[in-house]
């Protein structure tokens, strides 16, 4: 049968509608996914936090904020290759990034950072600063340090923070603890929850003393100010980012270290398919080809094939998967094989008591009357009624190896240089997701193996009288 | 004349495993002598189990023969292969008993009735094309080409039944087996295809094996009948001959058990073999019949196994009583 | 006489299906040289103690290392390392089957032991709780549902369990699991999260055992509602086949009651059908315990399977495992294949 | 007063080209007292659907059901169906199918199956059951360790006599049997039917005998009904519709027959029987009817009495009806 007949059958009826637009729109991201990301997405920016390190962590996607009764605060990121203002002093003069924000939200920013690249400077270490200012008119200093000095060895201009920046998460430090605890004593006449000073002084430093001992947002506007001071006009600075975490990120939120869910799920997409398509079309067609040798050639090689299947029928597989699987490396490659290795003996004893059945058939025994050849007998007479069964194994089996994998990387055998689903959920299990209530970081990627692995099962459905042409015409599903 | 086929002394074993060390011998057939001459149509009568069908097989080599050998044309084909068999199976064609399941129901007729032509490397088109439309309205599946491109579960029994003659006949063979040809099709369409078998026979003088438990229908449709029971012949000859005198008690009893319309029947108890036929893995001693048997003789019957007697020229009986 | 026939070929066939697997376990650990690693290993561990007695006794270090190394020979040809992995695998698969199944290098049993037999032992019952339960529930309702669909076809209630029963096939057990913490335990806060008792745990056997219903709650649910699906599409196309079948329209005709005819006429006909499809689910059921009680914390085998995989893997865990866990999957097997042909009198005289 | 009275009996059913027209109007007698009934059709001409709508027994998809059945002066098809199940089931209409093969439970020993009714109805005491099932047995000629075997374990024929000596247990008065020999061999067959027979004679059970094959009609029938595409086509005794058809199709289909005695030749009817979803129009045989006339092919004949208790739905039997 052609495919465009194929597909058009499969279209008149209700799942095999929804199986077949549901398979081009993910076939469609997933071309997406393919031209848009690097073939080593894994390793190269999955896997890297520091790519992630100015994202917020753990926080749930930024249009909960409608939802929710909170506001939440926005995530905000700024860089600078100059500074806003520089500043002459008579021993040199001091450069200042300055970031202006306003909180309007209900919640704290999760934290507060600054980036700084490819510093040189020639006589004296620069001194590097950062203050906040608040709405209330405290300027706290969150920090204040001198750029490492002259090696032994080394010679002017000194180069520093090259290939990696100097990241800072600002207001942990304890003299920053110290400051505000003074600040908060003198402006506000009041008992002050040291302890949140010192467990969460993120928290204190956008907030007020409040009634209840905690400390609610304190709005208004902020300045972050990064300031640089050189002694020498020839001195440089690069680029300056700053970073105030959010408490909401992207379409989908942040997992633990601060990787955008989107993109990784996303991922997870194309991989998904490979393994649901290509497990399945491996496992079907050696299934087939053992189940048609088997019954169709009888004696020996017919008890060989039948004993193995028996066998591998009878094995557990996932106890089995893990086994291997832990023993052989985690990789995808293998995964699938050992997928394929169990998967066969369904369909070969499927097939082999069909073609039995076939084999003495009155329509078997007509073309052999005829003088067909064994291999016309096979392709024109005994494949056609087992095409059905085929197909609709394909299409079946797709989803439990989609499932099987997901498994395995969820008990932390997953290939780590292909992220998938799976391991996404693996990871917010072990630390804790699941417990501290990061819906959107355990509910979206689930639901993604349910809805890939649900098209392949409408598909199948949609199928059954698609292949057999004396079913069309009645179908069972209507809506 | 001269014969198209015939047999001697044909076995056909089956085994079933009955343990794993041991295994019992279905007799299938178990030593069948016949032959059938050219043009002619032998009608083998029996009832299920029998080994009607099975015998019929083994004449097309579609199993494999315990012993005996089986000459078509003269020629013994028993242990022919690749080309030579290819060339027989040219020759030598089957009718197959149901019209649901002997024709593939993926194929439209089209291609059904052209596989042969394909097999056998008939490769112009043009020329294929003919000898189908030809096969197609010698059964009369007209119009042959509202027809051509319908799948068998468009088409009625009968029709489907009319396809696979004209697959039987496109090669336009030498001998055929009709195995139960009709044995599945509606009363009153029955005749109908055995008049075209007939026919057919008759224009191009095919030899022909039919197949069939109904001894009205082989009255009207065959020259000579042989009649088996588990594995052997019993009773052969002229068909108005076997009809009218029956010698051995089992075709006495299979005739006598065949109803006519006639309102007087249900007056009267039918005469009847007693019993039922024991299974072919487990063949009765002595004459297979004798358990049955009205006439049954003691010591002999069921000790000696009567054998095939040619009573006159076209007149052969199996029993202890000739 | 055909029906011990039968027994005995299934039985074979399984302890072919131990003994293939018991195989492939030691061929995959020899040839991917990982027991030559797992014996190293031991002898060093063994060699560490034997240093720091023999070093009271044998002052001179260049005699001690002699020492050790006649040791460290000795030891290595008794484990068998001076031979090739192939000619130990005899031995190793004929260990496995006397249930010696060696120490384990960091998982300790509850009482401190160190010997594998131990440390699954005692999670056995654990995982067996969880799984017999989950079946139980699982064929009890399967059956109730299946039959109810199967008498009243094209229902909407059977399209809606139909679909559901379709759709649950692509669902990953584990993962519902997850939700169901998300729901009953974060959201509702009815349930806990995990575990097996409170901490501390209820004085009293029926407050432990209370206490332990509790926690199993969400587990054998999950467990249930993932097996539930499968079996009920089955249940159901078997049931509906046989309420086709002509037996059945006489068993009408002959005026039967409703309830004898299902019960009697659809149902028993259905069991052998229906206790296949139970074998057959239980392989799903072994597997996903191994992830429900991964996720539950549920200190099974399951569990116990996570912890020799994640972090320090202790190899001989698994090997253990792996092999309790075939051997468990195939002593049901067995039982329900007996079942199968109690049930079916044409199995039973041949 | 008639044992068994059909009037206008309609079974049509639901699919998706419209409905079937099954049984499409069927009215017929059983006179009683030993009087055996045939019902005689081909393929899809509603002879088995006809079982069905006696029986209460109709599958799913109905589109009408409807017409009176009148068993003993009293009318059963409206009664509630309970009604139907414990008065009428077999203890006054008892069937015995086709499907020998397969119409016993695979599970269950003979013995627990023929007596099952019986035992549901408490109608016999548990040490009683063996005696009174060795009896059955005994009437359909089968031997007493039949009680204990499975059906697996019995030939065709023994199934079907099994299934014989079920539809006696309850001493029914009227036995429908569809096609109760269709699967087995000629010798066999004829072992049945003299069962049945004998059990006619004996026991003057009535029946209703439904089958394909007319002259095994012969061998039991009194009178004879001819079925065509859901429809009544000929109805009278067994002398005069085997010796004297009235309709053509009858006609027909007994000169299709292949006869081992006698002179004549079958004949043979063209065409295939039509489809019951989409009869053709006027008369249903008139396309395959060899004295065809211009108004078959519009209107749909009645039933015309031909003579005494002899009825044939063909124009040539009666008076076209004014046009209009």
């Amino acid at each position: 049968m052609k495919t465009a007949t194929l597909i058009r059958e499969l279209w008149k009826s209700a799942p095999g509608k929804l199986g077949l637009t549901l398979l081009g729109l993910l076939s469609l991201v997933s071309v997406y996914v393919i031209l848009t990301y690097p073939s080593d997405y894994g390793t190269s920016r999955w896997g890297n936090p520091a790519l992630w390190a100015d994202n917020p962590k753990s926080v749930p996607p930024a249009w909960t904020g409608f939802l929710s009764s909170v506001k939440p605060t926005r995530h905000r990121i700024e860089e600078w290759e100059k500074p806003s203002e520089v500043v002459s002093l008579d021993f040199g003069h001091e450069r200042i990034y300055r970031m202006v924000f306003a909180l309007k939200g209900d919640e704290h920013p999760t934290f507060i950072s600054f980036s700084l690249w490819n510093v040189e400077y020639h006589l004296r270490p620069p001194v590097i600063t950062a203050v906040l200012s608040r709405p209330d008119g405290g300027r706290i200093t969150l920090f204040r340090q001198a750029v490492s000095g002259p090696r032994t060895g080394e010679e002017a201009p000194y180069s520093r923070y090259r290939d990696e920046p100097l990241r800072e998460v600002l207001g942990s430090d304890q003299r920053v603890k110290d400051q505000l605890t003074r600040f908060f004593s003198e402006k506000y006449i009041k008992d002050i929850d040291l302890d949140v000073v010192h467990s969460a002084p993120v928290m204190a430093l956008f907030g007020v003393p409040g009634f209840d001992g905690g400390f609610p947002v304190l709005k208004g506007e902020y300045t972050l100010e990064v300031r640089i001071l050189v002694n020498d006009e020839r001195d440089k600075a690069g680029k300056v980012r700053m970073v105030q975490g959010g408490s909401v990120y992207g379409v989908m939120g942040t997992d633990a270290l601060g990787r955008d869910l989107a993109e990784g799920l996303l991922f997870g997409l194309p991989v998904a398919l490979l393994i649901g398509i290509a497990t399945s079309t491996i496992s079907t067609l050696l299934g087939m080809i053992l189940g048609m040798v088997s019954g169709y050639a009888g004696g020996k090689t017919d008890l060989v094939i039948q004993r193995a299947a028996d066998i591998v029928a009878n094995i557990p597989v996932l106890p089995l998967l893990i086994f291997l699987v832990f023993i052989g490396g985690s990789k995808l490659w293998l995964i699938l094989m050992v997928l394929v290795a169990f998967s066969w003996p369904g369909l070969t004893i499927m097939v082999r008591s069909m073609v039995l059945q076939l084999r003495t058939g009155q329509e078997v025994e007509a073309a052999k009357t005829l003088g067909a050849s064994g291999a016309r007998v096979i392709f024109s007479h005994i494949f056609p009624h087992t095409a059905s069964y085929i197909l609709a194994q394909l299409v079946f089996f797709a989803p439990s190896a989609i499932l099987a994998e997901a498994g395995l990387s969820f008990l932390g055998l997953g290939d780590p240089s292909i992220p998938t689903w799976g391991q996404v959920l693996e990871y917010g299990f072990r630390t804790g997701a699941v417990f501290l209530g990061y819906w959107w970081w355990v509910v979206p990627p689930g639901l993604l193996i349910v809805i890939t692995a649900v098209t392949f099962m409408f598909l199948a459905l949609g199928l059954e009288p698609v292949v057999d042409p004396r079913l069309r015409g009645r179908r069972w599903w209507r809506y | 004349m001269g014969e198209v086929i015939e047999t001697r002394e044909l076995k056909v074993y089956f085994f079933l495993r009955r343990s794993l060390f041991r295994q019992r011998a279905v007799k299938a057939v178990d030593g069948v002598s016949l032959r059938i001459e050219r043009g002619e149509t032998l009608a083998l009568v029996g009832e299920s189990g029998s080994g009607k069908t099975t015998l019929g097989r083994a004449l097309l080599r579609l199993v494999e023969l315990r012993d005996g050998v089986v000459l078509f044309r003269g020629r013994d084909i028993t242990g022919l292969k690749g080309k030579g068999l290819k060339s027989f199976r040219r020759s030598a064609q089957a009718i197959f008993q149901d019209p649901y399941s002997s024709i593939s129901p993926y194929m439209n007729i089209y291609d059904i009735v052209s596989e042969p032509l394909l097999i056998h490397r008939v490769k112009e088109k043009e020329k294929r094309e003919k000898m189908l439309f030809r096969a197609l309205e010698q059964v009369n599946l007209l119009p042959v080409r509202e027809i051509l491109y319908k799948y068998p579960h468009n088409l009625s029994g009968g029709q489907r039944q009319r396809v696979s003659i004209a697959r039987a006949m496109v090669l336009e063979p030498e001998f055929v087996v009709a195995d139960e040809p009709v044995s599945m099709v509606d009363a009153s369409n029955r005749a109908e295809i055995l008049y075209l078998l007939r026919n057919l026979q008759k224009e191009k003088s095919i030899t022909f094996l039919y197949i069939t438990h109904d001894l009205a229908s082989a009255r009207h449709f065959s020259d000579r009948i042989a009649v088996m029971y588990l594995g052997t012949i019993v009773e052969t000859g002229i068909t108005g001959r076997v009809i009218e005198e029956p010698l051995h008690p089992y075709t006495r009893g299979l005739l006598a058990s065949v109803p006519e319309p006639d309102p007087l029947n249900r007056k009267k108890l039918r005469p009847l073999i007693p019993g039922e036929p024991p299974s072919a893995s487990d063949v009765p001693s002595g004459c297979p019949f004798h358990p049955r048997c009205s006439d049954f003789i003691e010591r002999l019957c069921d000790k000696a196994r009567p054998s095939l007697k040619e009573l006159s020229p076209e007149r052969s009986v199996a029993c202890h009583l000739f | 006489m055909s029906l011990l026939r039968t027994l005995l070929v299934r039985g074979l066939t399984m302890l072919g299906v131990l003994l293939a697997v018991q195989i492939l376990v030691v061929v995959c650990l020899g040839a991917t040289g990982y027991s030559d690693r797992m014996l190293q290993a031991v002898i060093s561990e063994q060699l560490r103690g034997m240093r720091s007695s023999l070093a009271q006794t044998i002052r001179d270090p260049a005699r001690l290392e002699e020492a050790l190394e006649a040791h460290r020979e000795e030891l290595e040809s008794s484990y068998g390392l001076d031979r090739p992995w192939f000619a130990r695998m005899p031995g190793m698969v004929a260990r496995v089957f006397k249930l010696d199944l060696g120490e384990a290098h960091t998982l300790r049993s509850s009482d401190g032991s160190n010997r594998v037999a131990d440390i699954v032992l005692e999670r056995i019952p654990a995982t067996m709780l969880l799984l017999t339960s989950a079946m139980v529930i699982t064929a009890g309702i399967g059956i109730l549902i299946g039959v109810k669909l199967a008498t009243h076809p094209g229902s909407p209630l059977d399209r809606v369990v139909s679909g559901f029963s379709a759709v649950s096939f692509a669902l990953p057990t584990w993962w519902v699991g997850i939700l169901l913490i998300l729901i009953f335990s974060f959201r509702l806060g009815i349930l806990p999260t995990g575990g097996m008792y409170s901490v501390p745990p209820p004085d009293g056997g029926f407050a432990r055992f209370m206490d332990l219903l509790y926690h199993a709650l969400l587990p054998i649910f999950t467990l249930v509602l993932a097996s539930l699906g499968p079996y009920v599409y089955v249940i159901r196309t078997m049931t509906l086949n046989i309420a086709q079948a002509e037996h059945v329209t006489i068993a009408r005709a002959k005026g039967l009651s409703e309830r004898t005819v299902s019960g009697r006429h659809i149902l028993r006909v259905a069991a052998p059908p229906i206790v296949t499809s139970l074998i057959l689910g239980l392989a799903g059921t072994l597997g996903g315990s191994i992830l429900v009680e991964t996720v539950f914390n549920w200190r099974g085998m399951g569990r116990l399977y996570y912890e020799a995989i994640a972090g320090t893997p202790d190899e001989m865990v698994i090997v253990a495992l792996t092999f309790i866990y075939t051997l468990i999957y195939i002593l049901a097997r067995m039982v329900l294949e007996v079942l199968y042909v109690i049930l079916d009198p044409r199995v039973r005289y041949g | 007063m008639a044992l068994l009275e059909v009037r206008e009996l309609v079974l049509h059913y639901a699919s998706e080209r419209g409905p079937v027209k099954a049984v499409d109007s069927v009215s017929f007698e059983v006179r009683g007292e030993g009087e055996a009934l045939g019902i005689i059709g081909e393929t899809g001409s509603g002879k088995s659907s006809l079982v069905r709508a006696l029986m209460r027994i109709p599958p799913g998809n109905i589109d009408t059901y409807s017409g009176e059945v009148i068993l003993k002066g009293k009318e059963i098809i409206h009664i509630p169906e309970e009604e139907f199940r414990r008065e009428i089931r077999w203890k006054q209409i008892a069937v015995v199918f086709q499907g020998a093969m397969n119409g016993f439970n695979p599970v269950i020993r003979m013995g627990d199956q023929i007596l099952e009714r019986m035992v549901e109805e408490r109608a016999i005491i548990p040490e009683k059951r063996r005696e009174v099932a060795v009896e059955l047995l005994k009437k359909v000629g089968l031997s007493e360790d039949t009680f204990f075997r499975y059906p697996h374990e019995l030939s065709g024929g023994m199934k079907q006599r099994a299934a014989i000596a079920m539809a006696l247990s309850l001493n029914p008065s009227l036995l429908i049997l569809d096609e109760p020999t269709s699967a087995l061999d000629v010798s066999i067959q004829a072992q049945i039917m003299n069962v049945l027979k004998q059990l006619k004679w004996d026991m003057g059970l009535s029946m209703l005998f439904i089958t394909h094959d007319i002259a095994l009609a012969s061998d039991l029938c009194d009178r004879i009904v001819v079925m065509y595409s859901g429809q009544l086509r000929e109805y009278g005794s067994a002398e005069q519709v085997l010796l004297d058809p009235q309709d053509p199709y009858t006609r027909e289909l007994l000169s299709s027959i292949p006869r081992l005695h006698g002179k004549a030749s079958p004949h043979f009817v063209t065409g295939a029987p039509p489809d019951p979803a989409e009869p053709p129009q006027g008369c249903r045989f008139h396309p395959r009817c060899p004295e065809k006339y211009e108004i078959c092919t519009r209107k749909d004949p009645p039933l015309f009495a031909t003579d005494d208790g002899h009825y044939a739905r063909c124009w040539l039997k009666g008076k076209p009806p004014e046009k209009g």
